[in-house]
């Protein structure tokens, strides 16, 4: 071979054709990546938007001002005022006195078609509505006997009809709701007694039957899924970076470290369901805790979290070129201080990706939940930590899973409503880890 | 004493053991840390460390084996007239602990003296009732015997609380005491506690071991159960999957597996090269800015729900393959398909690739990056030999959790690829997993007792050593091909 | 040696391989290289001098564009190779480094083996056509950088197993294998004993035949035995370029005598 | 605990949370938990033992099984109250856009099963259209989601669909005769579905088949009654028999696919459990499992035998022996 | 130069700081280091030179056991730091690695600020008592490395961003900033200028006088201008070892001398 150059005096400007064709292939191969990148990005935004597209309506709810007589005689025979003779009116008894109030108030104003039935206009009041004034009289007794206007949640299919799920011509064929009432809600609507507002209560309020899905909240959920990401934070990252560590830089590689190794990646492929199974077993059913709570569903999804936590961690740990560990080790750093102070930070940015991905999965996860009894109507709020750890609590997916099953289709909204919450939450979570992330990253 | 406050003063104690061993050291050094063998605070740390560990490793085993202890002491106590017909000493223990736990309720809320308690006798006072209104539930009436040994258990239950603080507490402070004497200048102390710490990495990595020995544990009894129903060997090597609601179902897991390995197959056929171009692009090529928006974006693809990726596959995906394509081709007409699950869970599967190769394309080492460039390589020749090579190990672990993810997913598969269990290579049928029958099968309608239930741990426990298997030859796979990088 | 008559010779029967215009190079706000003027010439071996630090890896990567690669650097000025702006937009960096090749001052060997390691140029260039071509060009280029004997019983073990001065070599091997037609060398002979280093540059030597060479070097004795013509960096300007005799027995700039005589650091 | 737990059948589900909820606001126990996982799952972990971490009440879409009640026995639960609480009907429906139908069992026999009779002999099934099985039926392709094996409702369709159109096609007879007169082994041939996909089994819920539905808009669907009634603007329901149905049909027995609703009570919680007796009077109470009540406006045959149940909880029968 | 009569001195005032017998280092199966036995003095400074790959760098790695760090490396017979082995079960790697700091051949700055980077031993070590104290130290060696000059003024950016040769020394201060008995140094001024290199060479000369240190060197006029005593290694022998001026002056084996003299490499 002799030093002859291959391509002397060709010219810069002009590309030979071996480098078009290199260029064309380097052109190919980013675009495949952009196509890529595009494609993913698309997916998400096509997602995102059929689930904005049907779920923010649900972070809107129509209301109707309703100005109700709380008539002494319904609501306290005796007049004593006594709790327990108050508590003694069920729901039943203040239904009425909201469904007089509203006939009244319709057919005075003369809103309601002619020849409509009382009980087709009480139809438009929410089940939900005589709970919440019952609660606000047992709350303030001085009300009884006062004359008061009151906020009241429309039925769901009135809600549906403002939001475009209901119209004039399924009304027709719905049993459950009839044109009439709705050609009445609209009229309320131009009085102004109805009228559609933030609604605080879907975040707040916990779940409503499927009577009443106007009133359906995401309020017990969100605190059941806070909880329960809160335990597996807690206990997967530092658990899954410290294996991750062990495995990584200290453990001897033999036949037992190989078993650890094949061991977890199985764990990864195990179904989550199965988790659940394990969960049962272990932490109801031997350790004793109660079923539904916060604590066993943080346990096992950190179980689960685990192994998705630990094979990135090794990823990045691995990739830390090995000239920064003899750097350390030169100046008379122990492995420990090595891995912990230089080691560590740079893997940094690959072990947050994998708790990025491994949280979001856990955040999202249904099916080990449902064995351990946390696929549950809960209504009642779980108190601060830590003892609500053991109350029994839903969670946002869970809640997510339960909606679409129900049969009303204003649960659809609701659930995809609750899917934004969940990204919310997520995006929060995030959040946080992208700006350490971004913090940590550096090429060497 | 209670547990948390035990533990809450021998944290304490160890916290001020931390103070004091540093300040000794420093003393013992006549105040220049240079002339310690270790910094300061590994002196600290193993002060700490001596008090706080041998004492809580004391507590928790005390915890541990206190019941039994006590348990087999209890029952001595009982005679056969005890145990009525058709129950077991097990079961009647188990009413000692909780009348015993109802004794100490009531006497927390104050209803009776603890006297009033010791006189408490089991023919005289309606003891069902008083604990009823403390919340503890006891099956039966309550006999004579079971009451009193349920008094014996609670006094000594008592009894090994007290003993417990006080030799916990003893132990902390004499863990302490013995630490600080250890502290001299030449006290190895950050060996001690760096030795401590590998400890607790090891502790950390059985935690995975622990899981295993957990899942097959709580797998493998309802398994055994399930083969005395139904035969092994139909289970293994039948290719019918059709359970019935009344019993005389065939229970093959072969059509199972196949579905499994199918839509796993195609998700990672759409995420695997979508998830390293992806990587590829937003490590090397993308710029600063996109690729701080596009990673987090693509990550929240793994954070979606899978009931909206499911909806999605049911509703656009299945019935714009089966129209456009399935049906013109004449490969059948339904609309739920592997492929539409395949698709679907592919584009869910996209960020396990994408984002965890990119922090790994982007940790390899810019000399590398600049050896070929200097020599006229092209980014993307760059890329492909040098950096993707190099990154190997990362990537082939990000492709392995995708696929693990793939095979344990349920609802995509639901939706998207239906409920038949069938074995054929057309992918615009409808098949099914592994996952989601072990769903369906434990949660459904039928008495839990029976094969079509129970099948759900076979099916797990055989899912299990599947992916283990799959999982070794994945290692090997890898060890050979990466020896000749290192 | 017969270094000086050569060196007559060779400038004399040049022509401009690359020029340099007001070249100046910022990392962020720091100024590395300031208003750089240099003509480099074809068939010469151009030695670059001067304390560390002053800019000499700097100004050689403006050279082959190597300095894309670094987000904070920033290029002004005209390079000029064979008559055409290497920072034009039309001109393909890629095209650019396989007529310039580098040889980076930290030896930088690919996670392959020695074999792939120098195979990767012809291979991506395309200079083989069969498998015995290339085996050959490895080989010699082995040769050339005194390596083969080393290693042509460990061809396929891993470039990075290597001992300093191996991957040293193997870098220049590397470099040598796709025949640039100006060779950008980065302290070739750092890690290198005597007789290897004598042997580079016996290469670097029997390179001029056809190409350009630059190189950088701290010794003093190195530039003057290799190089034709010498330029001398302190603090980011170039102080004094010209024949390489001149430059040592001659400098017109104090500072340049001071470096030479060993006073300025 | 001081909350009633219960867990389940998603069946019962709505029914049960709809209890619970109107329970939380009317009296002074905090909400019963309403679990849903199954009704299998549900028996199996009222049998788990007495106690606080068990669960108070099963919700049951079928019967309650020997195995459970012998699981049970062993783990020292020994008395259970049955309590049957109203009807679950089951409807045929299909896309509103789409034909009437008007259907028997023997079409649906006829349409799904895997063998059928031909000119008196069983032959595989090939029918491709509805009007392929009866000449009265659209010639619409037949595709039809049905519950799957592991539901409830399945075990109805089995019996009082699929079995009863057997029998009357006449197909049971050959099958027994096939089996050598037994009459077990043919009545399981009945059984025997359609692998080409005109059937397809839905392993998720009600929401599922309708999102199917959907997708496929000649397909026809197996539904509760409540789901139905909450979806008549988008479901056609067929008759069966004739008889159109709905909770009066269903109550009188004219309209034939239907099953009764459960939950079992752990005795040994009642007294106990804070609210556990007033919720399962409260649950069967006229006010909410009654004609009237708000379980019927949801989809809920009430019990013509609602008095006798009612009773039966006051006085805390626990049930006998399985018949 | 005087060094002539202090090398004298040096010798004769020395004890034995390290001694190594028959030592042997295997890579996987290829045997890079054979029977080596050497004592290096106290208070000394030892150089190694030999030709590229001859294990001159192994050899380095062995005495503060940082080929530990080498999955495949093996070594065996017996290196005694004060009289005892270090390869013991009982001795902590890290204590060792205190007391013997290295240089490496490649600069690794750790990808922190050049402060972190000097800083970073004294504080793991725990030298200071004050942030005050520790600045000095940071200035003291940077000053000591011939670097603070340079990078006063950007004493918080990254090492990772300095020249090759600011990164040289920014490594020889980190490893003096932790005071070590022993100093191993794989070849710390080759990508140095001239005067840098002086710079060190007298660091090393000044370190002498409390402390041991062992240099690898491809220059021989860097090894006769700063050791007392020279190793000369060749294909993993150590061929002969003795006072420098008798190894340049009167190399008893052939091959040093030839190896000197510049013949074989
Ligand atoms: N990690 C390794 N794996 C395998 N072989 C190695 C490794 N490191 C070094 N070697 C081999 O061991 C021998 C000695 O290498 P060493 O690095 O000690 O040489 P050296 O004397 O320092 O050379 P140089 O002057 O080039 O740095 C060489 O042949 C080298 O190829
Ligand atoms: N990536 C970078 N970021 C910021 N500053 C840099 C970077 N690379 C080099 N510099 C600075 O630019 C100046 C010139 O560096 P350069 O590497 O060109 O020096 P050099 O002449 O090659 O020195 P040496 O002989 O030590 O290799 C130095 O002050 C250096 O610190
Ligand atoms: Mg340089
Ligand atoms: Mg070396």
């Amino acid at each position: 071979m002799t030093l002859e150059a291959t391509n002397t005096g060709s010219s810069l400007y002009r590309t030979d054709a071996r480098t078009k064709r290199r260029n064309a292939a380097e052109k190919r191969f980013r675009f495949y990546g952009m196509a890529t990148v595009a494609f993913g990005v698309l997916a998400l935004l096509l997602l995102l938007g059929s689930i904005l597209g049907s779920g923010l309506s649900a972070f809107r709810q129509t209301t109707m001002d309703l100005t109700v007589t709380l008539d002494e005689k319904v609501l306290d025979k005796k007049g004593a005022r006594d709790p327990a003779d108050l508590a003694k009116v069920t729901t039943v008894g203040y239904a009425k006195l909201l469904e007089t109030a509203l006939i009244q108030e319709v057919t005075e104003k003369g809103l309601a078609p002619a020849g409509m039935k009382p009980k087709d206009i009480a139809g438009l009041i929410s089940k939900e509505a005589p709970a919440q004034l019952r609660n606000k009289v047992l709350a303030h007794p001085d009300l009884i006997g006062q004359t008061i206007t009151f906020n009241v949640l429309a039925n769901g299919r009135v809600d549906g009809f403002f939001k475009g799920r209901v119209t004039m011509e399924s009304a027709a064929l719905d049993s459950n709701i009839s044109p009439e009432q709705l050609t009445l809600a609209q009229a309320m609507r131009d009085a102004g007694l109805m009228s559609m507002g933030f609604n605080l209560g879907f975040i707040t309020a916990p779940d409503a039957s499927e009577l009443r899905p106007e009133a359906a909240g995401l309020g017990v959920a969100v605190l059941g899924s806070a909880y329960m990401m809160l335990i597996v934070l807690v206990l997967s990252l530092p658990i899954g970076v410290a294996a991750s560590i062990y495995l990584e830089e200290f453990a001897p590689k033999n036949w037992i470290t190989d078993l650890i190794e094949v061991n977890i990646s199985n764990l990864a492929a195990v179904p989550s369901i199965v988790f659940g199974i394990l969960g049962l077993a272990a932490f109801i059913n031997f350790a004793g805790m109660p079923q539904s709570s916060p604590v066993v569903g943080g346990l096992v999804l950190t179980l689960m979290t685990l192994p998705r936590i630990i094979i990135p961690a090794r990823a990045a740990l691995k990739s830390v070129p090995p000239s920064i560990k003899d750097a350390a080790l030169g100046v008379g750093a122990s492995k420990m201080q090595t891995v912990f102070h230089h080691v560590l930070p740079l893997a940094t940015p690959g072990i947050l990706t994998g708790a990025i991905i491994g949280l979001a999965q856990a955040l999202g996860e249904t099916a080990p939940l449902l064995l351990i009894g946390m696929v549950a109507f809960v209504r009642d709020y779980p108190a601060a930590p830590p003892e609500g750890f053991f109350d029994p609590a839903s969670a946002i997916p869970v809640q997510i899973y339960s909606w679409t099953q129900r049969a009303d289709p204003a649960f659809t909204e609701r659930a995809s409503g609750a899917i934004i919450v969940l990204m919310i939450f997520l995006l929060v979570m995030n959040s946080l880890a992208v700006v350490l992330r971004r913090k940590f990253e550096r090429r060497w | 004493m209670s547990l948390g406050i035990l533990t809450l003063i021998v944290i304490a104690l160890a916290g001020i053991g931390y103070v004091i061993g540093r300040r000794l050291a420093l003393k013992k050094a006549g105040g220049d840390a240079r002339r310690l063998h270790s910094l300061p605070g590994y002196y600290g740390q193993s002060v700490f460390l001596f008090t706080a560990v041998p004492a809580l490793v004391v507590l928790g085993l005390w915890i541990l084996v206190q019941p039994a202890l006590i348990e087999s002491r209890v029952s001595a106590h009982l005679t056969s007239a005890d145990i009525p017909e058709g129950s077991s000493l097990s079961l009647v223990m188990s009413d000692v602990r909780r009348i015993a736990g109802g004794l100490d309720l009531i006497a927390a809320q104050g209803a009776l003296s603890e006297d009033a308690l010791t006189n408490m006798r089991a023919d005289l006072s309606d003891i069902r009732g008083r604990l009823a209104t403390v919340g503890v539930a006891v099956g039966d009436t309550i006999r004579p015997g079971v009451f009193e040994a349920a008094k014996t258990y609670r006094d000594m239950t008592a009894a090994g609380a007290t003993a417990m603080s006080v030799l916990t507490l003893a132990l902390a402070l004499a863990g302490m005491a013995f630490a600080l004497t250890r502290i001299t200048a030449e006290f190895r102390a950050r060996n001690v506690s760096e030795t401590f710490v590998r400890w607790l990495l090891i502790g950390a990595s059985l935690v995975a071991i622990l899981t295993t020995v957990g899942i097959v544990l709580s797998l493998v009894f309802e398994t055994v159960h399930f083969f005395r129903l139904y035969p092994l060997d139909k289970f293994f090597f039948s290719a019918t999957w059709n359970p019935k609601f009344g019993g005389g179902s065939d229970l093959g897991i072969l059509p199972l597996i196949w579905g499994t390995l199918y839509v796993s197959f195609i998700a990672l056929f759409v995420a695997v090269p979508v998830g390293i171009f992806s990587a590829i692009y937003l490590a090397e090529y993308a710029p600063k800015k996109i690729r701080a928006t596009a990673k987090p974006m693509l990550e929240l693809l793994a954070g979606i729900p899978t009931i909206v990726y499911g909806l999605f596959a049911l509703i656009t995906v299945g019935p714009l393959l089966r129209d456009y394509f399935a049906a013109p081709l004449g490969l059948g007409s339904s609309s739920s398909s592997v492929l539409t699950a395949g698709l679907v869970m592919g584009i869910m599967l996209i960020p396990f690739v994408s984002s965890l190769s990119d922090d790994i394309i982007n940790a390899v080492p810019q000399s590398l990056r600049d050896g070929s460039y200097g020599l006229g390589a092209t980014q993307s020749e760059t890329v492909k030999q040098v950096i993707l090579p190099a990154a190997l190990p990362g990537i082939v672990g990000a492709i392995l959790l995708a696929a693990s993810r793939a095979i344990g997913e349920t609802m995509i598969v639901v939706l998207g690829a239906g409920a038949a269990a069938k074995m054929s290579l057309n992918p615009f049928e409808a098949m099914t997993t592994v996952t989601v029958k072990i769903v369906s099968q434990l949660t459904g309608d039928t008495e839990f007792a029976s094969p079509e239930t129970l099948v759900a741990f076979a099916l797990g426990l055989t899912l299990f050593v599947f992916t283990l298997c799959l999982n070794v030859l994945a290692l090997y796979i890898v060890r050979k091909y990466r020896e000749q990088y290192e | 040696m017969n270094v000086m008559t050569r060196m007559e010779n060779a400038v004399q029967a040049s022509e401009i391989k690359i020029s340099a215009k007001d070249v100046q190079v910022y990392y962020g706000a720091s100024h590395a290289i300031k208003d750089v003027n240099i003509e480099i010439l074809d068939k010469t071996v151009t030695a670059f001098i001067g304390p560390s630090g002053c800019g000499k890896s700097t100004f050689l990567r403006t050279l082959n564009r190597m300095n894309d690669t670094i987000d904070i650097c920033r290029v002004e000025g005209e390079i000029l190779l064979d008559g055409e702006n290497i920072y034009d937009r039309k001109v393909d960096p890629v095209q650019l480094r396989a007529k310039v090749g580098m040889v980076f001052q930290k030896p930088n060997p690919f996670p392959k083996s020695i074999y792939d390691n120098v195979a990767y140029g012809p291979r991506i260039h395309g200079l083989t056509r069969s498998k015995a071509e290339l085996d050959e060009i490895v080989e010699s280029s082995l040769r050339k950088a005194a390596l083969w004997n080393e290693v042509k019983d460990r061809i396929q073990e891993p470039g990075t197993g290597l001992s300093g001065g191996q991957q040293q070599r193997l870098c220049i091997a590397r470099a040598v294998a796709t025949s640039p037609e100006v060779l950008l060398m980065d302290e070739p002979c750092s890690a290198l004993d005597p007789i290897a280093t004598a042997q580079v540059e016996e290469l670097i030597d029997e390179l001029r035949e056809n190409f350009s060479v630059v190189i950088v070097t701290h010794s003093m004795q190195q530039a003057a035995r290799v190089s034709q013509r010498t330029a001398f960096f302190h603090l980011g300007n170039l102080v004094e370029f010209g024949d390489t005799t001149q430059i040592f027995t001659n400098p017109h700039d104090p500072r340049t005598e001071s470096y030479i005589t060993g006073r300025i650091g | 605990r001081d909350q009633v737990q219960s867990a389940g059948s998603s069946t019962v589900l709505p029914y049960a949370t709809i209890v619970a909820e109107a329970f939380g606001e009317n009296f002074d126990f905090p909400t019963p938990v309403v679990e849903s996982g199954g009704s299998g799952a549900g028996r199996k972990k009222l049998c788990e033992g007495v106690g606080e971490n068990t669960i108070d009440i099963a919700n049951s879409s079928s019967r309650i099984k020997q195995s459970d009640i012998d699981l049970c026995a062993q783990n020292g639960v020994n008395e259970i109250m049955e309590v049957r609480f109203g009807y679950d009907g089951i409807v045929f429906a299909s896309d509103i856009g789409g034909a009437d139908f008007a259907f028997t069992p023997s079409d649906w026999y006829n349409a799904i099963a895997a063998n059928v009779v031909k000119d008196g002999a069983l032959v595989a099934n090939t029918a491709k259209t509805w009007a392929d099985v009866n000449a009265a039926l659209p010639a619409q392709d037949i595709l039809a989601f049905i519950p799957g094996t592991k539901h409830g409702t399945r075990e109805v369709f089995d019996t009082k669909v699929l079995e009863a159109g057997c029998e009357a096609t006449g197909a049971l007879a050959k099958f027994v005769e096939a089996a050598g007169g037994d009459e077990k082994e043919g009545a399981k041939k009945c059984l025997d579905l359609r692998t080409d996909g005109v059937s397809v089994d839905i392993d998720g819920d009600y929401t599922e088949t309708l999102s199917r539905i959907d997708a496929n808009k000649n397909a026809i669907g197996v539904f509760g009654l409540s789901f139905y009634q909450n979806n008549t603007d988008k479901l056609k329901v067929a008759t069966m028999d004739g008889i159109v149905p709905s909770t009066e049909t269903i109550a009188s027995g004219d309209y034939p696919v239907s099953r009764p609703l459960y939950f079992y009570v752990k005795k040994a919680h009642i007294g106990v459990i804070p609210g556990l007796k007033e919720y399962i009077e409260f649950f069967v109470s006229d006010d909410m499992a009654g004609p009237e009540g708000p379980l019927a406006a949801y989809g809920l045959v009430s019990d013509p035998e609602l008095a006798k149940t009612q009773e039966m909880v006051a006085a805390e029968t626990p049930m006998g022996p399985l018949n």
